[in-house]
């Protein structure tokens, strides 16, 4: 159990919460997150948004009944995390020039992820609004903002050693499309947010299949590279 | 005996179950398909605590799978199309039996298959394999779960578990192709339960456990369609407990064999509703994604029960209605 | 048309659906049992925005109902145990007809008992008296359900409507007894459900219904007995949905009937999975319970449903999976 | 809907919840309690503890999931509630002298009947701790408080021509004894608590026995003669 510290609405439906505990999370890594006792019955997989000695924090969307609930914690609530979760980026493999992609609420672990790199270059698209702008911009970084457009297109991928990529679905199977196409060096890796039951290897749902056999997205990603999975 | 529990050796209240010769230190077992081999859920207590630990369903060979979405939450339950994704016996035998053999708890391996002759063969390869290390003086597999609620490859997919006569066949191979205890798992959907059951009985099954998860449908209105690439799924959690409750107390009525009760377990007064019923013992699945110390806050639970309640042994409420 | 209803004429999507020649101007139908004969839920809106009724179970006789509690509430559902109280159908026929004919919806009978001779001789008195009216040119009851889920009295209490062949009596008798239209109403703990619901095809029937609730216990784990003087209850509410949504998809598959699909309702967008399972029409039952404006909202949101998708009738989506 | 004007801790697990609206509920008459979507399933039954201009106010123990849930809100949340419900009590039967006797929550709608009666002895049954006493006492009735006793053997019945008695179920099966064995005049009236599900009378599991066949608690109740109900 954790004790909520803050929980700010940030944009329409786009939450912070901060919550307390000394965690050693990597960046690209989750928690299973749970704000209520019985129901709804499973807990919700969410990124590290951040980390420091206070506690770890999450960006999320009040997308469904889950979040709707996480969203109405306030601060002395209790929060039950069990992470951190998964293998999170490579950061060792982040050389030369990097880009993190990410898309709407798939911004949330490129945060984290920025922090602990010299240098890249954010491409963050959003449909409407843009949030956290502030925030992503004082981590000294360049970033790119895109409204309404679509993120991927404005990422020159040949550019690139390194991209991460975080975001829905269409967006995923985009990069990896783009990244096949790609005559560059670029070694692309995405971020996937495949439905999750309990978050630690041991039932199979969030299985996901690559060329080497199945893969489970909660322990063996949620960070692959581009060319080892099969997106359906 | 193993430490962390309350009470003292003496107040202490005998939790112990037993199916033929094997005994289970309290009926806590974890069910398949929700526990992996236990890897993964032994990083948060011991898994000594429990009182068993069913794997995940294994065929002979190795399977990938469904594709597509695996999961989908409904009200108090959720609905999952793994479709057995597993190693295979083999890689099993290899890779975690020497894993398996380390604990101290028992061991239960899930048989699945998807012809009578995959299933025999798969029991088979099992005894062998339990035979050589007996010999060494190791053990890794206590019990066989038949599993019979697979997809009839021959019957066009309808599962075994439904007709009686379908299922006796397989488990009269399976009888045959084993001396390890074999217990078998019931399908909700089967058309006549309690038949089914006696059907174990009269094969030579020395335990059933029940049930299953029963199968259940998801729609995308948006997208008309299934949820499911196969269609189906299937249904599990605190929503489908009391029919559960219903199932297990309707078979122990009419069996002489131990039940091993399921479905929605989420506390330990739910353990101790399924041995009121006349369980020998219970396993727990989806709990497991809701509380990933639900095994041993549950063996913890129901000796806290039992000592509030002066219960001494299990056996005093087992069967009571 | 009825008033209160979102869209212009000529926009306002086709929700009519047919059970023969019995036409329901919507799908959403409030289920036996959940509603009285529709009174209570008078008060709230106006029943003529329903597609239909089914009244409150009758039998032949009044009868009492179970003693004990009779509702206890599960995760994401309900156990009841009302056991068919209710004021007999000569008290229905004379104090509710009345009301029912003034009714400007789809008014169903739904009819119980415990014996062949029971069910038969109920049936004629609707029917009887459906003449009577008809003659005078009024109309109170526009189709009879038959529950099937009764308990045989002869045999020992196991309902008609786990077994094929014992439904089939109840349905041959009851089909003979009148010429109202007859659905009937089918149990989910049938041994063989589709061959159920394909034996009321033979026999004549115009429609099945299911699900019926799903037989669930409750155990009291400090009283150490069931919470429920019968034993076993019937679970109803969202946590059987995606069990129910199955049966009925089954159900459609593998019969020329229209089928109403219930069991667990509670937004329109329950609904339309239930039409694209292949239903014709649904029942909203436990979901009463929770809003009583139920019937009103689920009607309404079907129409914003279609036309935000662009559905002009239901029959484009019906049955799409 | 309505609003949630307070929701204030009285006592230790007891609550009383103000809720905005312009109702009409007799003493002795209920609402269906909601604060929640769709779990749990059923509303919760809870008697109108006092009524004014503004709103309705409950008082209610926080017992399991949905009470629970219900001392969680807080001002300005929605709560749904559905009434006023039930018979209530039969005022203008009560003549003479009147007794008012409450068990434990069973006392929550003895203040409203209070309000509404010239004059009334009260007697309030504690197992341990008392609370709202002082609002009781402010009604200016006499007010007997008991506390881990059995309330009922403090009340004298013969010396009654009326007594309404809401509490536990033992102790309401006591009331209907004692009122059977009393000699005297005293009209006997028991508010029941059987569990509900439509609250409106359409689906009968509220059904209780009586000489003259079932009788619905949510309609023809929650109050009943002493002699009128069977009780389990
Ligand atoms: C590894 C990982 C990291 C994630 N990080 C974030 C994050 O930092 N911020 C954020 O806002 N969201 C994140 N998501 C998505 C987030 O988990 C879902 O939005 C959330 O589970 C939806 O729950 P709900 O109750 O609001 O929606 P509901 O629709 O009520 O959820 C129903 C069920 O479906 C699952 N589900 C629904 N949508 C998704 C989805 N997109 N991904 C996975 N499961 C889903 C839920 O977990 C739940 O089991 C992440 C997902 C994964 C797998
Ligand atoms: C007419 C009436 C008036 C009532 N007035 C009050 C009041 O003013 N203050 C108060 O604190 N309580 C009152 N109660 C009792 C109150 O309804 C229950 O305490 C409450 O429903 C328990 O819900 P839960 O979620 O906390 O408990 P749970 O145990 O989680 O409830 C599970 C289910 O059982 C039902 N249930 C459990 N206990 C009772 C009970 N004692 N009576 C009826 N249903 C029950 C619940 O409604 C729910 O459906 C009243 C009951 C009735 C019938
Ligand atoms: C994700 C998942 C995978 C499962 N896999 C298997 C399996 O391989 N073999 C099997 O016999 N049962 C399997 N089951 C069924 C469970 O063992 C258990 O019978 C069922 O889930 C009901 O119990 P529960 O409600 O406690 O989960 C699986 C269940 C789930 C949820
Ligand atoms: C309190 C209650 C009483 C019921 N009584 C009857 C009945 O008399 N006859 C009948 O055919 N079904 C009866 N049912 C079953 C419902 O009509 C319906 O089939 C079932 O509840 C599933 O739908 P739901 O989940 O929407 O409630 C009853 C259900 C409930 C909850
Ligand atoms: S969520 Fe269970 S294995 Fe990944
Ligand atoms: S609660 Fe439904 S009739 Fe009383």
């Amino acid at each position: 159990m954790a004790i909520v510290i803050s929980n700010r609405r940030t944009a329409e439906g786009i939450y912070v919460m901060h919550a307390e505990g000394r965690f050693e999370a990597r960046p690209g890594q989750f928690f299973m997150v749970r704000g209520w006792g019985g129901y709804p019955l499973l807990s919700r997989p969410l990124s590290v948004y951040d980390q420091d000695e206070t506690g770890v924090k999450f960006l999320y969307k009040a997308a469904g009944e889950g979040t709707a609930l996480l969203s109405r914690l306030r601060p002395g609530d209790d929060v039950a995390l069990l992470g951190p979760l998964g293998n999170g980026f490579p950061l060792a493999q982040a050389q030369g020039r990097v880009a993190l992609v990410g898309g709407g609420i798939g911004i949330a672990p490129l945060y984290y992820a920025a922090r602990h790199l010299e240098r890249a270059d954010l491409y963050l698209g959003f449909s409407e609004e843009a949030y956290e702008e502030r925030e992503f911009r004082a981590l000294g970084h360049p970033v790119e903002i895109n409204l309404g457009g679509i993120v991927l297109d404005t990422v020159d991928f040949d550019a690139y050693d390194t991209v991460w990529v975080c975001g829905p679905e269409p967006m995923l199977r985009a990069a990896q499309i783009k990244s096949g196409l790609s005559s560059g060096r670029a070694d692309v890796y995405l971020s996937l947010e495949n439905r999750m039951a309990c978050g630690v290897g041991a039932c199979l749902v969030c299985s996901v299949g690559s060329p080497g056999g199945r893969r489970k997205a909660c322990v063996d990603g949620p960070v692959f590279r581009a060319g080892e999975v099969v997106l359906a | 005996m193993a430490g962390g529990q309350a009470g003292t050796p003496e107040t202490r209240p005998d939790t112990v179950c037993r199916i033929g010769e094997v005994a289970f230190k309290n009926p806590v077992v974890m069910a398949s398909g929700t526990f992996g081999f236990g890897r993964e859920y032994g990083s948060f207590y011991d898994l000594g605590r429990l009182g068993g630990i069913s794997g995940k369903g294994l065929t002979l060979h190795p399977r990938p799978g469904n594709p597509g979405i695996r999961v989908y939450e409904t009200a108090s339950g959720m609905l999952n199309s793994v479709g057995l994704e597993n190693p295979g016996i083999p890689a099993f035998l290899e890779q975690e039996c020497p894993f398996w053999e380390t604990l101290g708890t028992v061991r239960i391996v899930n048989l699945g298959g998807g012809t009578v002759q995959e299933y025999a063969e798969g029991a088979r390869l099992i005894d062998a394999d339990a035979r050589i290390r007996e010999r060494e003086g190791r053990r890794a597999v206590d019990l066989i779960e038949l599993n019979i609620s697979c997809p009839n490859v021959k019957a066009g997919g309808i599962a075994y578990g439904i007709r009686t006569e379908a299922a006796r066949e397989v488990v009269r191979e399976v009888r045959g192709a084993t001396i390890l205890p074999l217990m078998v798992k019931l399908s909700p959907g089967a058309e006549d339960l309690v038949g089914m059951a006696q059907m174990c009985e009269e094969e030579g099954a020395d335990a059933v456990s029940l049930i299953n998860t029963v199968p259940g449908m998801k729609i995308d209105v948006r997208r008309r369609r299934s949820v499911f690439d196969n269609l189906y799924a299937g249904l599990s959690g605190p929503a489908v407990k009391p029919i559960a409750l219903r199932m297990v107390h309707q078979v122990c009525r009419n069996v002489n064999l131990p039940v091993v009760g399921m479905g929605g377990i989420s506390s330990a007064e739910d353990v101790l509703e399924f041995i009121m019923a006349g369980a020998e013992a219970v396993q727990v699945g989806t709990y497991n994604f809701v509380n990933v110390q639900a095994g041993a806050e549950l063996a913890a639970g129901i000796e806290r029960f039992m000592v509030a309640e002066g219960i001494r042994s299990l056996s005093e409420i087992r069967g009571i209605l």
